[in-house]
């Protein structure tokens, strides 16, 4: 097959970040990163846990499953093993820190890590953004923390985010070494405490280091010879399209505007037509 | 247990202005929307709206003028994107926005509940989110090391919308509970809708599925398809039909038009959902 | 998810000498009983051993002198009266018995899984179990009140039969629950038995009995009548007559000889269960 | 009839201390508790609700049911509406606790209402009791705190409890004004902050001034003219003993020694017989 989309780049990438025995956490809103959870369970790994819907629905799947918007509840409660509340959400991450994983999407990110779903715009001309939710409680305490921006634009990676809601690696209250993974249309990039600043992990066939640098507010710096990402298998890209993500709802956390409004009601009147 | 069924109408009463209200649900899923709708007919000022993630709760009841306050550790319509009106109200100032993260919320609920007088943790501490809350740093009184004094959190009022409860309001909730039960236990009063009022046998049939005992409720009220637009795990989803005209209007400047339409000009929730249409519910319903 | 299922000798492995123990259940009531045995015919020492409410766990342990140290709110037989061995070794300093309440364990524990440095509340101010426990009391950073700071509580390893459970850990715990969840989620290790060993797909069923995840569990191991003589809900009853035997032996001066012959000197617990024989276990069997 | 035993006596006084909307909590073998928690139901407080088993099972009740000793746990699930944590016991206890009713039977109570289950002797030479469990959370922030003692002895009542368990009126950490109520086999008794020690609130009929006197362990005022007791009536002695408890676990409270192994044995054996 070897042709693929930008975002089925990104989740597959995404999807690497799992390990067997992660617990894989769901926020709001974030249809890429489920297919990447599933994706992940598909492949390499068949004993991560899933909690879904922010987390309270603990889901038990054998095979992997379609994503929705509709029934995303519904089809979650299908599988649910356990269903708790928000608090022990949050104390299933606390107890298990190490193990989790969790893909958090940034309307901001800087040099250091540090992320901001608040406000954007210093002084008085400030744009309040939705929240960042869960973001600055943990991200801090995670070993592991992986950011994906299916835009990578100049406005979103900034030399410092205007509002500090998820800390970065400079963060006191980090517990452990910690090490930031932001998954990109670009490429894999990396924050750790030893070097301070964001590094390029690896570009995507196709892109070249000056795009990365052009979309990035920040100087970054791109070793010569740096590491080509893995292109996506065909399993996997057959994975996303056939199984997981038929109808394409992946491609929301891509679109923007009237073409992303149009393109969602066209989703739910298919979905729709599936009503189970 | 005493019986404690009465009309949205009278349970509203429980409701003053200035109160500190506590919304259940979490953004699209689940929320108390025939109560919401109850407390903009009432004309009841000046609330201080917090829940977990607000969604056309918040949004609704900002846009009708009936707030002075939010918090929240979210508020948007998920994948439909920003909550206009809040967002508005927030940015010029007409509404005072206190953020809150998932931790801030619940450790304040928390320490209510459990009789703590605040809860101390090195979470959030570095962030301008904790900054703007204005917390307390003090020193540990066993380790000497710095950390936050989260205060308790007491809201006057909840409303919650449940999936099925007795007349007693011996509640089940199901799907995305988000902090309902936290928020119950924590709050002076709780008001109660539930998509179906049951017999007791019924709540009797699996004791566990009641994760909201009557011992926390103090109104209840039946509403069908009280959730709508946002949706009621097993009954029906999300009406993102709805909420999509509605966030249309916000951008078009037609909101006060669509409060006429659909909750202020009517008598009832009854009616919001006539005017909502039979057509629109068939799409979302899952299970009767 | 991965799968847990273990022998209950395997599990025991995980407990080492001079471990912080946890013990699930209340008195007489679902008492992970078998496990128990496991970590007497181990020969693990120096144990220390918290649970809200100990009965025949606690007394046996004691017995067996695998402990050098007790926490508990109550040591007791509930109707049957004292534990005659606890008594005995807390009486005459052989072992250490601290004395809690319901609420400075919980609290401690609450604070473990909630991520609080510790729990400050007014509670037991001016009780000699305050004293004893030998708790800091220090002044509020918000109210400038005394307040007592209930540290952390982080067994090692916590100890629970639940009567059903998958392979992945995925428990129901029906009846008394006492704080068995929150064991779980506070403690380092969780070794869980299960009177039935079911299917994800029977746990599926209702998942919101499934009041202990399989996030919280380290290993899962079946155990038929793993709670006697406890009781397990809706299987069995408690087995009062062997208490009240087991009461006598130790009265009397046999203690020794009721080790050695229903546990020490046998190999598993399914040899137990054969020693206490077919006709008692009809007695107390509720439901298969 | 107008024949009652001494427990059946205490029994009504302890129900009538229930209000109708009462929450009644019930502790750790306690019979005699549960015995006046349904009495109060099955007559003026039809509306209370009861929290059995150390109080995670909330009971629905419509008509009086039967207590029991080997099937306590299955008859309160069988009417359980809910079943929760004790954590949740504790969160409703903090909610509702000017509504809350606790049978608590101290091991020894003294003139200012404090109570001991700990330990009894000073020094070296101490017995070692099972524990006071929830009474030291939990007294002092009761309105209402209820005690009852089935063997009003010296030994029960102490000058000075030898350990703190439950605070009486002297404590600070009392949240309102306070009421201790004592109900014994040969009357009832008050403290409350105001007179600041034990009085007598009224004598069993039958029951002698002296009696009270010879059996406590320090001055306790007894005022010519004291009320006595009102009776148990004939529909509470035959809810008692016909409905609620007919086979008389009740007296397991009272007896002691030899004769209350053999009573137990005897109860058993009954309540075998109608294994349900």
């Amino acid at each position: 097959m070897n042709s693929y989309t930008p975002d089925e780049m990104m989740i597959v990438c995404m999807a690497r970040e799992l390990q067997n025995n992660d617990i894989a956490a769901q926020g709001l809103t974030t249809p890429m990163a489920l297919v990447a959870y599933y994706l992940a369970k598909a492949t390499h790994a068949p004993q991560a846990t899933i909690m879904q819907l922010a987390g309270n629905i603990l889901v038990h799947i054998d095979e992997p499953r379609r994503i929705s918007i509709l029934y995303n509840e519904f089809r979650a409660m299908e599988k649910a093993v356990h269903q708790g509340t928000q608090t022990e959400v949050y104390e299933t991450l606390f107890k298990r820190t190490d193990s989790i994983i969790e893909f958090f999407r940034p309307a901001q990110i800087d040099k250091y890590g540090n992320s901001n779903n608040s406000l954007i715009g210093k002084d008085d001309a400030k744009i309040r953004l939705p929240g960042g939710f869960g973001i600055p409680d943990v991200s801090p305490l995670y070993p592991r923390t992986v950011y994906y921006v299916p835009r990578h634009e100049r406005r979103v990676f900034v030399e410092r985010v205007d509002y500090l809601g998820g800390l970065g690696v400079e963060a006191k209250a980090a517990k452990t070494r910690r090490q930031i993974r932001v998954v990109t249309n670009l490429g894999v990039f990396k924050v750790d405490a030893d070097f301070g600043s964001m590094r390029v992990h690896s570009i995507h066939p196709g892109v070249s280091p000056e795009q990365i640098k052009e979309n990035t507010g920040f100087e970054i710096p791109i070793p010569r010879g740096i590491l080509e990402t893995t292109p996506p298998t065909d399993e996997e890209i057959g994975l996303i399209r056939e199984k997981i993500d038929p109808l394409n709802i992946r491609q929301l956390e891509i679109l923007s505007g009237e073409e992303r409004t149009k393109t969602l009601l066209e989703l739910l009147e298919k979905e729709l037509a599936e009503k189970p | 247990m005493s019986r404690k069924l009465v009309s949205s109408k009278e349970a509203s009463k429980i409701i003053k202005d200035g109160m500190r209200v506590a919304v259940g649900g979490l953004t699209i899923h689940r929320k108390p929307m025939s109560l919401i709708h109850e407390v903009l007919r009432s004309g009841t000022k000046g609330l201080r709206v917090l829940t977990l993630g607000g969604g056309p709760d918040v949004d609704l009841l900002v846009a009708a003028g009936a707030v002075e306050g939010v918090e929240a550790a979210y508020v948007g319509f998920e994948i439909l994107g920003f909550a206009p009106n809040f967002r508005k109200a927030a940015e010029t100032g007409r509404i005072k926005f206190t953020e809150h993260t998932e931790y801030s919320i619940m450790a304040g609920l928390q320490a209510t509940a459990f009789e703590a007088e605040f809860i101390p943790s090195k979470l959030l501490m570095g962030t301008d989110i904790l900054k703007a809350l204005g917390y307390k740093i003090f020193d540990s009184p066993i380790t000497g090391e710095p950390l936050v004094a989260y205060p308790r959190i007491v809201p006057d009022v909840t409303l919650i919308h449940a999936q099925r409860a007795d007349q007693y309001g011996n509640a089940q909730v199901e799907g995305v509970t988000a902090i309902d039960l936290l928020l119950a236990k924590a709050s002076k009063k709780v008001i109660l809708s539930a998509e179906k009022i049951v017999t007791t046998d019924e709540i009797m049939k699996v004791p566990s599925m009641t994760n909201l005992p009557s011992t926390f409720v103090d109104a209840v009220v039946e509403c069908r398809y009280g959730a709508h637009p946002t949706s009621c795990y097993p009954y029906y989803t999300y009406d993102l039909w709805h909420m999509i005209s509605y966030l249309e209007s916000a951008k078009t400047g037609k909101i006060d038009e669509y409060l006429r339409r659909y909750i202020t000009g009517l008598d009832s929730f009854e009616s919001y959902l006539d005017e909502v249409g039979e057509e629109s519910r068939k799409k979302i319903e899952m299970q009767r």
